[in-house]
């Protein structure tokens, strides 16, 4: 049994102004992680979504919090709009037992099995399988539940890909692939990788209904998101969104970008969604200077917050270390 | 210098884009550094004057560094680019000769200047300075009977190399006495190296024994070198060991003499006891009832491993009450008592085959009855098998002798100098016992005190046994 | 990928539902594989998340028809023919198990497994710790391991040892017809992936089971004879050759103890430890290759644990370091076969 | 078990113990504290080694039929 929320009004001024807040949350959290790693305190891999936030939060649009969703290893977008609570995806950054997976994970591996997010998932698609899995479960239960499985380009040149593609449309399982297409598998280029550069028609290949979407406009993210999910969860079978976006920075925090030109950057840089959905709101005057600036100090404080109870929070004890490898602890 | 890859150390600032006095935003390129992967763009987090540049082009920093500070707008100097407090840095390491990249690895904030000196060839010139080897090396110039000290290291940094070691044993430097180089593949000596006629002593073979028939060989004090083996390759193996042990004369020397040297000290202590302490003697008989019944409780629920013995009830009940009654637990030395720090409490172990040892429990007031318990396991698997610390065997405030086990009912022990105390501890016995005018059986156990009289009075002493008398009637408190 | 055994519908009608007409004992005579399609089918019916997943598990009867009959007692929804692609009906297993469902899934071989590797390692064995704790996976993973069948350097190797390497997850090695029978519904109650390594040798073997035999545990190693000479330590396929080599050893006069270990992973040390604490020799039958192998880790163990225990050195008789080849003759000198473990078990006692 | 085997394992859980105890002269009625003197701490290595070695529980009320050889061989057979 699902219960559907009442779909606000995308029309409504309010609704674009949740829309960019949210997208701006995504983007300071981002920012501040640059910050914090550049200062070494928090390491490992940490991949940013900047210029991709339309794509999580116009997608997080359609559905429900009864949905499932897979993702990858670029997912504080995902998990973020998913409504994982900022402090403890900061807490997961620094490594602490407060983070969302209990500081196990890090940056690649965010969970919260309670929001039915499963992962954080850092073997290219590798998540697919799995979300193929859930919603598997789903249909064999008769739970009308969609499952958003998001994965980058680079995941359509691998054989789980094909095999979940497959296998979704055979037994016309309940997902929304959302293929984030940011025209580079880490360094490599579309063009360089695949034979066939339109994934939508590959995804349309295997019967099902897929289309292209513009990632860098959330309005049009969410409204194909949402008939996208209706008919999934309609028993339409599995569909596939090319979500066309770009990254602004480096694939994993930093890089040298030998394989990309500043000019094609900046010319991305000028479809910036955020700054798209402000800018058509400042027009419609929906959107004050003042009323902005506020929206960005209100989140600021709040990420702070969230950096300053990650510091404080414990180290989980070097006794516990093989904690979480069974679930109960072989005698 | 900001950390821009998990596996950065340090990074060569290439060329700064800003200069002092440029006005610079949040997220603007402030700079471009080399790591050991390529070069990045640098950008500042702050939005601000930049006041001064520090780190000059072509300098190599640990992560942390300060790059540069910025005058933020009408405020004080922030650090740039690091939000790391600053640490000094030294010249640019970059100028001098190039090297070995893992050469320029070191810990990240240690002062360069330290580190340019190790970088020095290491002068091996008498004892000074040893220069570095690794163990490998170390194991050879060992086997080899090479003095370390002695050898001209030629590897990176004046560091010892294999082949330093091999010539140093060859040209007769340092070597004790002739060797013959053991067969190891790669320690060969090289072709080209003149090597001196020297005797060739033949490695005689280890004898192959088992594990287990060394460890069966050392508790029976048999010499394994000296026995023939039956097993593969001429192993020694249990059987051999055993063959051994029969066939050796009942009585050996060394066992004897041991056992001759534990009673002299024994008879030294005692003797000492008797001459120099005025002892008194109390008993008391204590029921046992409440202190068994919770025992058997408790034992029914436990793995064997944990159980409990009456013994270690009574032990911490001796070493509670000893701590209620000071004046029993420390010592008389200097014609005045000075009371324990804590309870160590003395356990008297017979060991077989005769002697005694007294090994202390530390702090065993403390422990749990049940840790005690392990303890007590622990010293006496251990002092029977002769593997005390010495600690364990000076350190003990007041001992407790319990042979209860051998069936005896009451003790009057002997002090150990320079303790005060000696409780003794007999058989729990079923006794008829009036208790509320009924009379019925139940278990008891005589405890005894021989004490010192310097230290204490009989008032205290009979204070004492009520005290574990007391304390076994509440055993779920232990 | 090749079926190797071709399924009869006799089979079927003789796996009925009883197993097999029960002897006044309360014994029934049964097969490995009929007793496996008995634990199976006793899942599906104690609990509805319970499915079978896997490449020709319905319409075929299963590649070595332990599944055969399923499909019409239980519906297409619950046997469920997958195509072929490993990784995305492992992995959707993976999921499913995650998402609450109780999936066993077939893999017809242990050398298929490999296209699934990603999903079992990087998966169903990390999720767990990854999500710190959240997302379990309780699902059970079949397939076929060894040799012995003629069937080549692709469907032969036993690469349990591989699996016993991974933290997460649990590796079992039924190797009678009691574990055939009863591991199966103890590991679908476990929390956590459980791999089941099924001999390909075994599944013809028959004998007698008791009519009402269910479920047992599966973490502990059995001894199957007792010995006190030395003790052989083997599971799965090869346990069958060590009784027998124990059977001529005893006409020598050496008593040799037989450990069957049954749980890979985690490994019941223990068993074997007081065993070789009591016989002080110890020799392992494993048939994957010696290098690396599992063999290797009981070998390291006994040296960490029982070292001054030993009177012998640790004999290993392993797979000979070759892909399977096909001719007879070659096969069998691959193998573990009885006469080399008597040879061990010789020089062991010395 | 056997009797055999329960002799075997209780030979060599008191070796373990008491390595120089003569066993062969050990009377099978003999009580084994007395003869081997072992006192409450070994007789509870004794029960350890026993339990470990046969894999069953051994309780403290089973204590007094571990007393003598004989009643101990008994025990272990008895299942």
């Amino acid at each position: 049994m699902t219960v559907r929320q009442v779909a606000p009004d995308p029309l409504t001024v309010q609704h674009r102004h949740e829309l960019l807040r949210q997208m701006l949350f995504i983007r300071r959290f981002e920012e501040k992680c640059v910050e914090l790693y550049s200062a070494g305190e928090i390491r490992g891999f940490v991949h940013l979504y900047i210029g991709e936030e339309a794509v999580a939060v116009g997608v997080n649009e359609s559905l429900t919090p009864d949905d499932n969703i897979v993702s990858t290893y670029r997912e504080h977008g995902h998990a973020l709009a998913r409504g994982i609570p900022v402090n403890a995806v900061m807490a997961e950054m620094y490594g602490k037992i407060t983070g969302c997976s209990k500081g196990r994970g890090g940056s690649m591996h965010l969970f919260d099995a309670g929001r039915r997010f499963y992962g954080g998932n850092a073997i290219v698609g590798g998540g697919l399988p799995l979300a193929t899995g859930v919603a598997l479960a789903d249909k064999m239960r008769g739970d009308q539940r969609v499952t958003a499985c998001f994965f980058g380009d680079g995941a359509v040149a691998e054989g789980e890909f094909h095999e979940c593609m497959n296998l979704a449309a055979l037994w016309k399982l309940p997902v929304l692939f959302c293929c984030e297409n940011n025209l580079y598998a880490m360094g490599t280029a579309l063009e360089r990788a695949q034979a066939q550069t339109d994934l939508a028609l590959r995804a349309e290949s295997y019967g099902m209904t897929a289309w292209p979407v513009d990632g860098m406009d959330v309005l049009a993210v969410e409204q194909a998101a949402r008939r996208a999910a209706e008919s999934v969860r309609a028993g339409g079978g599995p569909h596939f969104l090319e979500l066309r976006t770009y990254r602004f920075r480096a694939h994993s925090m930093y890089d040298p970008e030998l394989y990309r030109g500043k000019a094609e950057v900046a010319e991305w840089r000028e479809r910036d969604p955020i700054e798209a959905l402000a800018g058509r709101m400042r027009a419609a005057g929906e959107l004050s200077d003042e009323e902005l600036a506020a929206i960005g100090e209100k989140l600021a404080a709040q990420i702070d917050e969230s950096v300053m109870l990650a510091r404080a929070a414990p180290a989980e004890s070097v006794d516990d270390l093989t904690r979480f490898v069974y679930s109960t602890e072989p005698a | 210098m900001p950390a821009l890859g998990a596996d950065m150390d340090e990074g060569t600032l290439l060329e700064w884009l800003v200069k002092p006095g440029d006005e610079i935003r949040k997220g603007d390129i402030i700079a471009v550094v080399d790591t050991s992967k390529s070069a990045i763009e640098v950008e500042s987090f702050h939005t601000g004057t930049i006041e001064r540049l520090i780190v000059g082009v072509g300098e190599t920093v640990p992560v942390g560094t300060v790059l540069a500070t910025i005058a933020e707008q009408a405020a004080a100097a922030a650090p740039a680019a690091a939000a790391a407090p600053a640490a000094p840095v030294g010249p640019p390491e970059a100028a001098g000769p190039p090297e070995p990249q893992r050469a320029r690895k070191r810990p990240a904030r240690e002062p360069a200047a330290r580190a340019k000196q190790r970088r020095q060839p290491v002068i091996t010139s008498g004892k000074a300075q040893p220069a570095a080897a690794s163990p490998l090396v170390r194991h050879l110039a060992e086997e080899l009977r090479v003095d370390i000290a002695t050898v001209q290291g030629t590897g990176p940094g004046g560091t010892i190399t294999r082949a330093d070691v091999q010539r140093a044993a060859i040209a007769g430097a340092g070597v004790a006495e002739p060797v013959t180089l053991p067969p190891q593949p790669g320690v060969a000596v090289t072709a080209a190296q003149p090597t001196p006629a020297r005797p060739t002593v033949p490695v005689t073979a280890r004898q192959p024994v088992t594990p287990l028939a060394r460890r069966i060989a050392a508790e029976l004090g048999i010499d394994v070198s000296k026995l023939t083996g039956s097993g593969s390759r001429g192993a020694v193996r249990e059987a051999d060991v055993r063959m051994a042990a029969t066939a050796r004369a009942p009585t050996q020397a060394p066992a004897q003499e041991r056992e001759q040297a534990m009673r002299q000290a024994i008879g030294r202590l005692m003797a000492r006891s008797k001459r120099e302490i005025p002892h008194y003697y109390l008993s008391n008989t204590v029921d046992m009832t409440a202190a068994m019944d919770w025992l058997h409780q408790r034992n029914r629920e436990l793995e064997v491993t944990e159980r409990l013995v009456p013994a270690a009830l009574l032990l911490k009940a001796t070493a509670l009450a000893a701590r209620q009654v000071p004046q029993l637990n420390g010592y008389w030395e200097d014609d005045r008592f000075a009371p324990g720090d804590a309870v160590h409490l003395g356990v008297a172990i017979s060991l077989r085959g005769g002697g005694l040892l007294t090994p202390a429990i530390h702090d065993a007031a403390e422990l749990a009855p049940g840790e005690l318990m392990a303890q007590l396991r622990d010293l006496v698997n251990r002092a029977r098998g002769g593997r005390l610390r010495r600690a364990e065997l000076t350190e003990a405030t007041i001992t407790v002798t319990n042979l209860g086990d051998q069936g005896v009912e009451s003790v009057f022990g002997v002090i150990y100098p320079p303790q005060v105390a000696l409780v003794g501890i007999g058989k729990i016995i079923e006794r008829p016992v009036a208790v509320g005018g009924l009379v019925g059986a139940r278990p008891v156990v005589i405890t005894t005190l021989s004490a010192d009289h310097r230290a204490s009075d009989g008032y205290a002493g009979a204070r004492y046994l009520a005290a574990v008398s007391d304390l076994l009637q509440r055993p779920e408190e232990l | 990928m090749t079926a190797q055994a071709a399924p009869s519908r006799r089979d079927a009608s003789r796996a009925d539902k009883s197993g097999g007409p029960a002897s006044p004992a309360g014994l029934v005579k049964i097969s490995y594989r009929e007793a496996m399609r008995a634990a199976i089918r006793e899942a599906l019916q104690r609990d509805d998340r319970v499915f079978l997943m896997g490449e020709d598990v319905g319409r075929y009867g299963g590649c070595f028809a332990v599944s055969l009959g399923l499909l019409e007692e239980f519906g297409p929804e619950r046997i469920r023919d997958t195509p072929l692609s490993e990784s995305a009906f492992v992995g959707a297993g993976i999921g499913a198990a995650m998402a609450g469902m109780r999936p066993i899934v077939e893999i017809m071989t242990v050398n298929f497994s490999l296209l699934a590797l990603d999903q079992i390692m990087n998966n169903a064995a990390t999720l767990l710790h990854m999500s710190g704790g959240q997302c379990n996976v309780p699902l059970v993973i079949r397939m076929t391991t060894g040799a012995g069948r003629q069937v080549a350097a692709q469907h032969s190797h036993s690469l349990e040892g591989w699996y016993t390497h991974i933290p997460g997850i649990k590796v079992l090695a039924p190797a009678t017809l009691e574990d055939a029978r009863g591991m199966l519904w103890t590991a679908l109650q476990d929390p956590d992936p459980v791999l089941i390594f099924e001999h390909g040798s075994l599944y013809g073997m028959e004998g007698m089971l008791a009519a009402d035999a269910g479920a047992v545990d599966i973490s502990s190693a059995v001894i199957r004879r007792q010995g006190k000479d030395l003790t052989l330590i083997t599971y799965g396929g090869t346990l069958g050759k060590a009784l027998s080599a124990a059977d001529e050893l005893a006409k020598d006069g050496i008593e040799a103890e037989v450990i069957d270990l049954r749980a890979l992973r985690p490994l019941d040390d223990a068993t074997f430890l007081a065993s070789v604490g009591k016989t002080h020799r110890a020799v392992i039958v494993d048939e994957g290759w010696r290098s690396g192998s599992l063999s290797a880790e009981i070998t390291a163990r006994i040296m960490e644990r029982a070292f001054y225990d030993l009177d012998a050195a640790v004999e290993r008789v392993c797979s000979a370091e070759v892909p399977m080849p096909y001719p007879r003759h070659l096969e069998e000198a691959a193998l573990p076969q009885i006469g080399g473990i008597v040879a061990a078990a010789r020089r062991a006692v010395g | 078990m056997t009797p055999e085997q329960a002799r075997n394992v209780i030979d060599e859980a008191i070796s373990q113990i008491a390595p120089d105890a003569d066993l062969g002269s050990l009377a099978p009625d003999a009580d084994l504290r007395d003869a081997l003197e072992l006192d409450s701490l070994d007789f509870l290595n004794l029960v350890e080694s026993l339990s470990q070695r046969t894999g069953r529980r051994i309780d403290e009320d089973d204590y007094p039929q571990l007393a003598t050889m004989a009643s101990a061989v008994k025990f272990l057979t008895a299942r």
